[in-house]
């Protein structure tokens, strides 16, 4: 069996042999999401951990970190088509495939976590303007309009694909109004990220996550926008780092990655001020008015005060520090660390303020809770993961998404 | 025209473009809007015309309206269980058990359907027809009869002086055997008190209108008399946040009564009525009594010996008192004041937290106090209620004389008090004087319910054959050779009495609302037929056509019976105030009981007066013993040594005794009554459980010598040190469904009782137990 | 989602909210009719597809 | 502020005040609510997290040791929040289906299962618990369908409910008023809850006016809401005269004085 035909022009790719095994470990991931989902769907949520002080678990934790990381694609867009910033060609499609990939994801699996799977139109039909969670809803399935149409052209440059006049006429026209979906993908991802960190703040009765702000935008808004175009380009970076470690391949210069490396460093150092003063605020202005200190929400069970320095330091002040320099940068490996620090930071943000606001009772009669995700929970987690490794494995073995890689594996 | 490429992407586009013209989008979004409602296992209740009907619950004495519709489909069915605003005591109030009882009803798992017999080939029940299920209870009892055995015969009713209870008493006393026995309760206690001290057995406390309450160790808002009304009177006193009532509740446990009251004397376990006894001597010491009390029997010292004044000053100054109970002096000289102080003042004694009948000597120092209070007759004190009226079923046919009771009862060894379960399966096992060779259980579930309850199933697993009469399907029933099924209280004609230590006259009757199985009868009426079926005296004894005629013969008085039964009952306006004419043989109260000691020296004569006390548990001696005092339980002498005591937690979210356990109300049982599925939690005090090196959610045994209990304990600082406090109602393993069955463990399997001094009843709030870490 | 649902309100909130929806969806609805307008063209003008090589 | 002018104008704002010193936590309330909303009974039902009460009575104790430990009841329906600014209820103003709605006539939060899509979004934003989630299918086993109320349509698995005040009671009150030409009088409307309630602990009425009961017993010092700080701003009122009840009622930071302290911003965005 030889599929080299279908590969991009002047490249090589691994045996076959190995790739269908690769696929079989994903797709034996997916058989146990598949699994999960079947039994979610047909018994009900019951097959989860989740429980009514839990109302969200670890699905939506791995939801909010995804589209936090997934951000890359937008703002790799943005900064590529609208700051015309050309050297970033060189890794926008890694990004549209990475964000595809990561709103896709999320999709599926939000289907799955409502509890009743045939009403997720009820949210646009019956739509509550008002909800955070309604504009969640409307710009990720809009944005992933957009990312499908950013998708398109690059499926379509598939070399057998793009023997076909029309579709490569539609690829060839597509391109060239990119920045105009880039425009609006970069509005819309703005404002769901936003609203996904609303979402949060707006929570008024829920001293953990409530935050004031601006208007109706709680400050939750802009910070998880800042954390999500921080971290989306590291995580794109590192997706395309990971995929040359294992292809043994290079795929972009790397002055492409230092470039996304320094801006993750810009926007991080700048989300960190904002978040430690919107922290300090919190603690000591917001909770006492509710009469609420910040040593008691940090104080039960599992979640204590190390989850802080975790959060914004290790996993904060840290990358940040490190990023900044140009000699971190330089070095492929302390990159590689900075950005993984970086997305941890952005992952371990979603979790605390996903998890730790359900798992602190508000009324001072209640007792603490705690809550471990159940294997059908883990499964389905994991399904997307797989999911996400077989469309980005397909897509790096089939289409021609890395300009440079032709010129950098040459002799 | 040409199938080229173009004219195919013209197609698409166009077809793309009319499909959203096309109202197919919406029509199929529409759809599915409307297939996401359509469970099919959802059920859709039936709408229906609307109709209330009035009746009462016998199990809580709750006056309630029962709102039923009609559906054109599935029928009449009735929906809810409310209260009943108009009712006199009981007020629009409901408890989960009312409010749940249609889950009794209608629950199919719970319900026997049909007449069933054993079948001992296959170990199961088989259905059978009426016919062949009478024919075969009447053929043993005839048999047994002809033989001359008839006295073998034992049966066992829930409530004696229920129309049920009576029906059942003239069956037994018809066929010729004396072996009947029911429930006992606080009521039978006090009414001996009564007896014993005013001559009066039928007292209440007028609750709704005393202000100021002390309740010696009874679980007054979980669980007295009928808790509605109780509750009713509680609320009077904190109407509209003001507070115009004080409550005192002296025991060990900061249950919800010790902490709604105002003031909790958390006080030594069993000591309650040395407290009484305390309260009494700080109103005499400080001249605060009634100054007629002053010319009670025995209140002086007299030719017999020294009166209850000396020795109150004697044994139960507040010092010698705070040592038994715990409760400081300060305490017992305020409450006392306050009480005497207080002009519409009661003290009140009732049934123990598991629902036993509680002590004849405490109930009597708790009438003692209310005497020196001098509250009898008046407004918010003791009353005696006025007597209903009812007409007796016609002349009885009395063929069971010739033959000893089992139980004793009657005789030297248990003079006074009334027939109890435990007694009578404590004998039966023993087969002295003989052995009994049929049981008939009416309406209740001894081998769940009953003190001790082990030892009532080991007597009724002994009997050769058992008859049960009951709507459940429940601990008794599984063993009975034959089931006849009869109705719950929605289904059936029947009746119910005065609730404990209600102030007025009551009387709540119930009929058919409706019929939920075709074969299931009135319990009147399986009686009625098994009499026709006998035949002879006991047809004779028994002469009605059914249960609603011989509630007419017995309701005569009360007016017409198909009025009284739609409005379901009859209640007196107020209580019967007035000074109370004492029908004590001395015609004034007596601190000094001559009936019972008239009782005494007919069974002794006068020397040997006081080993016949001691032999009926009397520890004092002298005037002392027939006078209202303290003896310390039994228990309190077997504790210590790592033993603890086990009490019961009562509540009002488990049914009392005989009725089964509905999935609401094990519903809200919350995690201080039953865990993790099916644990029982009992409670101690962290000290204690911590000298037990036991933790939160540790697993124990509770063990006592009549039985054991797996446990999980839970520490409540609000539990007297040195026991342990166990819920009551749950353990339920006979009726098989997913909601209740092996749900926690049962307290009357473990609570051992003893005989009361003096009344003889079983008595079981106290019980030394060993708990371990299992 | 439509002024026929009932819980539409003309209100402040709606029309940013759905003017803004409306809006993106117009330009990317655009977007993607014009592509295939222009590719069209392209098909219809008989350029060769490969002339423009790639990105 | 007057008891009123707390909330958005509407013809009524209904509410509760429940008199904690009263309630001895017997659970009729629950059990009476069960039944005229149809509330079912999973099998297991110790698993609180997962059981649907929509009144609860939950239990607390002072922490004291013996003999001075005293224990109190909080039943707690749905306290159909409004918020610092009309018709603001957390739960409300997040759900995106529009599947739970803050009536602005009767000041009631609906919930419309049919409607809901089971994010459980409202269920995250409620501080109270009075929102739960189908984790199951309630089971209806034979016989126990027969007594369901037709009034109230039972729940599929998958969807939020909650207490709705009994809104179908309102509802009839409202077509027996319109066909006798009167109006809703006070007791013509009265929740389940209320009405079995055996120590009368309970008083349902519409707050905004000044002869119900409730507006009366509402305006009392003694009377607090739970969590008033948060601005949730909601409409059941409790009472107590112990102030360890009082104070278990809110968060206080420790300097605080117990029900001194005024609502924070809360909701005021």
């Amino acid at each position: 069996m030889d599929d080299s035909k279908f590969w991009p022009q002047g490249v090589t790719r691994c045996k076959p042999g190995a790739f269908i095994a690769w696929m079989l470990v994903c797709l034996g991931l997916g058989g146990w999401a598949m699994l999960s989902a079947f039994l979610c769907i047909y018994k009900g949520l019951n097959q989860t951990n989740m429980n009514d002080f839990f109302a969200f678990g670890v699905w939506i934790v791995v939801d909010l970190a995804i589209i936090a990381l997934g951000a890359g694609a937008f703002f790799t867009g943005f900064m590529t088509y609208v700051l015309r910033r050309d050297e970033l060609k060189n890794i926008i499609n890694a990004a549209v495939i990475i964000g595809f990939i990561c709103y896709s994801g999320a999709i599926l699996m939000l289907g799955i976590d409502i509890g009743q799977p045939a009403r997720g139109w009820f949210g646009f039909w019956h739509a509550n303007v008002h909800s955070m969670l309604t504009e969640v809803m409307f710009c990720i399935t809009t944005y992933l309009i957009v990312l499908i149409v950013e998708f398109v052209p690059l499926v379509l440059e598939n070399r057998q694909i793009s023997k076909v006049p029309d579709l490569s006429f539609f690829a060839h026209n597509l391109h060239r109004i990119m920045i105009v979906f880039a425009a609006t993908g970069t509005f819309l991802s703005f404002f769901h990220q936003g609203s996904l960190g609303g979402m949060y703040g707006v929570l008024y009765a829920r001293p953990f996550a409530y935050r004031t702000g601006i208007v109706i935008w709680p400050w939750t808004f802009f910070l998880f926008i800042l954390s999500a175009i921080a971290s989306g380009p590291s995580f794109t970076t590192l997706i395309v780092m990971l995929t040359e470690k294992v292809s043994g391949r290079k795929l972009t210069s790397h002055k492409v990655k230092m470039m996304m490396g320094k801006v993750s460093a810009y926007l991080l150092s700048f989300y960190l001020v904002l978040k430690i003063a919107d922290t300090l605020y919190w603690a000591n202005v917001t909770l006492p008015k509710m009469g609420v200190t910040f040593g008691e929400l940090y104080g039960g069970g599992p979640y204590g005060t190390y989850l802080v320095w975790m959060e914004l330091g290790l996993f904060g002040v840290l990358p940040a520090l490190l990023l900044l320099q140009r000699r971190v940068r330089e070095s492929y490996g302390l990159l590689a660390l900075a950005m993984v620090l970086n997305c941890c930071g952005a992952v371990m943000n979603r979790f605390v303020m996903t998890i730790q606001p359900l798992a602190i009772p508000v009324l001072p009669f209640e007792k603490f809770v705690g809550y471990l995700p159940s294997w059908q929970e883990w499964g389905i987690s994991a399904g997307v993961i797989a999911y996400g490794l077989i469309i980005f494995s397909l897509a790096y073995r089939y289409l021609p998404i890395f300009p440079q890689e032709v010129e950098l594996n040459k002799g | 025209m040409n199938w080229d490429r173009r004219a195919f992407v013209k197609f698409a586009v166009g077809a793309v473009v009319g499909l959203h013209a096309s109202p197919l989008i919406p029509k199929l979004m529409d759809d599915s809007a409307i297939w996401t409602q359509n469970w099919n296992w959802v059920p859709t209740p039936e709408d229906g015309a609307l109709a209330f009907a009035n009746t009462v619950n016998p199990a809580t004495g709750t006056g309630v309206k029962v709102r039923m519709v009609t559906g054109r489909l599935k029928g009449e069915r009735l929906i809810r269980v409310e209260g009943n605003p108009e009712h006199p005591t009981s007020k629009g109030g409901v408890l989960p058990a009312d409010a749940s009882a249609l889950e009794n009803l209608y629950f199919d798992d719970f319900r026997v359907k049909t007449p069933l017999i054993f079948n001992k080939d296959t170990g199961m029940h088989e259905a059978v027809s009426w016919d062949k299920a009478l024919e075969v209870v009447a053929g043993k009892l005839a048999e047994l009869y002809k033989a001359g055995q008839a006295h073998t015969v034992a049966a066992l009713g829930t409530e004696a002086k229920t129309l049920d209870g009576e029906l059942l008493s003239r069956f037994m006393a018809a066929l010729g055997s004396p072996n009947l026995s029911f429930n006992v309760s606080a009521a039978d206690t006090l009414a001996l008190a009564g007896w014993a001290m005013a001559g009066e057995e039928n007292l209440g406390f007028d609750l709704a209108g005393a202000n100021y309450v002390i309740s010696f160790g009874t679980p007054l808002l979980e669980g007295f008399g009928a808790p509605v009304a109780v509750r009713k009177a509680f609320a009077g006193w904190r109407k509209d946040f003001k507070h115009t009532g004080t409550l005192v509740q002296v025991e060990p446990l900061a249950s919800v009564t010790a902490s709604q009251a105002d003031q909790w004397l958390g006080c030594k376990p069993g000591t309650e009525a040395a407290v009484a006894l305390g309260l009494c001597q700080v109103l005499i010491q400080e001249g605060l009594y009634d100054r007629a009390a002053a010319g009670a029997v025995g209140f002086e010292d007299g030719d017999r010996g020294p009166g209850f004044k000396t020795l109150l000053a004697k044994n139960y100054s507040p010092g010698q008192v705070s040592q038994i109970s715990g409760v400081p002096v300060e305490t017992l000289i305020g409450v006392a004041k306050a009480f005497a102080k207080e002009p519409k003042a009661v003290a009140v004694c009732g049934p123990g937290g598991g629902g036993e009948p509680g002590r004849l000597l405490d109930f009597m120092a708790v009438l003692a106090l209310n005497a020196l209070k001098g509250n009898f007759g008046k407004p918010g004190g003791v009353v005696v209620r006025q007597p209903l009226g009812l007409k007796p079923l016609g002349e009885a046919i009395n063929h069971a004389g010739g033959k000893p009771r089992l139980d004793g009862l009657g005789s030297a060894k248990r003079p006074v008090g009334v027939a109890d379960h435990l007694s009578l399966a404590k004998a039966a096992l023993s087969g002295n004087p003989y052995k009994v060779n049929m049981a008939l259980v009416a309406g209740g579930n001894p081998a769940y319910s009953a003190p001790q309850a082990g030892v009532v199933r080991d007597f009724l697993r002994s009997v050769p054959f058992l008859v049960a009469i009951t709507p459940y399907l429940d601990e008794t029933a599984v063993m009975a050779q034959v089931v006849l099924p009869c109705g719950t209280f929605l289904e059936s004609w029947g009746d119910s009495l005065a609730p404990y230590g209600g102030a007025v006259a009551e009387y709540g009757l119930h009929r058919p609302l409706i019929k939920a199985y075709e074969q299931v009868k009135s319990q009147g009426d399986v009686i009625l037929a098994l009499a026709a079926k006998l035949g002879g005296d006991v047809a004779k004894a028994l002469p009605f056509a059914s249960a609603e005629a011989a509630l007419k013969t017995r309701t005569a008085g009360l007016g017409d019976l198909a009025k009284l039964a739609q409005k379901s009952y009859h209640v007196a306006d107020k209580p019967a105030y007035g000074s109370v004419s004492f029908k004590t043989p001395s015609g004034k109260l007596e601190f000094f009981s001559m009936n019972l000691h008239n009782l005494a020296v007919k069974l002794s004569g006068e020397g040997g007066m006081g080993k016949v006390l001691k032999s009926l548990g009397v520890s004092a001696e002298g005037t002392a013993a027939l006078m209202p005092h303290y003896e310390p339980p039994a228990a309190l002498a077997a504790a210590g040594h790592g033993r603890l005591l086990l009490a019961a937690v009562p509540s009002l979210r488990t049914p009392k005794g005989d009725q089964p356990l509905t999935p609401y109300m094990l519903k809200v049982l919350d995690g201080e009554t039953l865990s993790n599925k099916d644990e029982l939690v009992v409670e101690m005090n962290p000290q204690t459980a911590a000298s037990l090196h036991l933790a939160e959610h540790d697993r124990v045994k509770v063990t006592s010598q009549a039985g054991s209990s797996d446990a999980i304990v839970h520490l409540f600082a609000g539990a007297a040190p040195g026991m342990v406090f166990m819920p009551v109602g749950l353990g339920r393993f006979a009726i098989a469904n997913a909601y209740t069955m092996g749900r926690g463990g049962n307290y009357n399997q473990v609570a051992e009782a003893t005989a009361d001094p003096l009344s003889g009843l079983p008595v079981w709030s106290l019980t030394p137990v060993a708990v371990t870490k299992a | 989602m439509l002024p026929i649902c009932f819980e539409w309100h003309w209100d402040v909130g709606h029309f940013v909210f759905m003017g803004l929806f409306y809006t993106a969806l117009t330009i990317i609805g655009a977007g993607v009719v014009y592509t295939f307008m222009a590719t069209m063209k392209d098909l219809c003008s008989g350029k060769d597809p490969h002339e423009h090589g790639h990105h | 502020m007057s008891l009123a002018d707390r909330y958005s104008a509407g013809e009524h704002r209904f509410g509760m005040v429940i008199d904690v010193d009263k309630c001895t936590g017997c659970g009729a309330c629950t059990v009476a609510c069960m039944s005229e909303n149809n509330v079912g009974v999973l099998f297991d039902e110790t698993d609180k997290l997962r059981s649907i009460t929509w009144m609860r009575v939950y239990q607390i104790d002072n922490g004291r040791p013996f003999p001075e430990t005293q224990v109190a009841f909080f039943p707690r329906p749905c306290l159909h929040c409004e918020g610092s600014h009309g018709q603001h209820t957390p739960c409300v103003s997040v759900c995106p289906a529009t599947a739970t709605d803050y009536d602005e006539h009767t000041g009631i939060v609906s919930q419309i299962p049919t409607r809901c899509i089971g994010c459980r979004y409202c269920v995250g934003a409620c501080p109270y618990h009075a929102r739960y989630f189908n984790w199951f299918d309630t089971p209806w086993p034979s016989g126990l369908e027969r007594p369901l109320n037709p009034a109230v349509a039972p729940r599929m698995r998958g969807v939020v409910e909650k207490c709705t005040f009994c809104y179908h009671r309102f509802q009839r009150a409202k077509n027996k008023a319109f066909l006798s030409g009167g109006k809703v009088e006070e007791m013509d409307y009265q929740t389940a809850c209320t009405e079995a309630c055996p120590s009368g602990a309970i008083t349902f009425g519409d707050l905004r006016n000044p002869n119900h009961k409730v507006a009366q017993l509402a305006a009392s010092p003694e009377a607090f809401r739970l969590l008033e700080r948060l601005g949730t701003n909601n409409k059941v009122y409790y009472r107590t005269s112990r102030e360890w009840v009082r104070r278990k009622a809110d968060n206080y930071l420790q300097d605080e004085k117990t029900g001194q302290v005024a609502a924070s911003q809360g909701g005021g965005h």
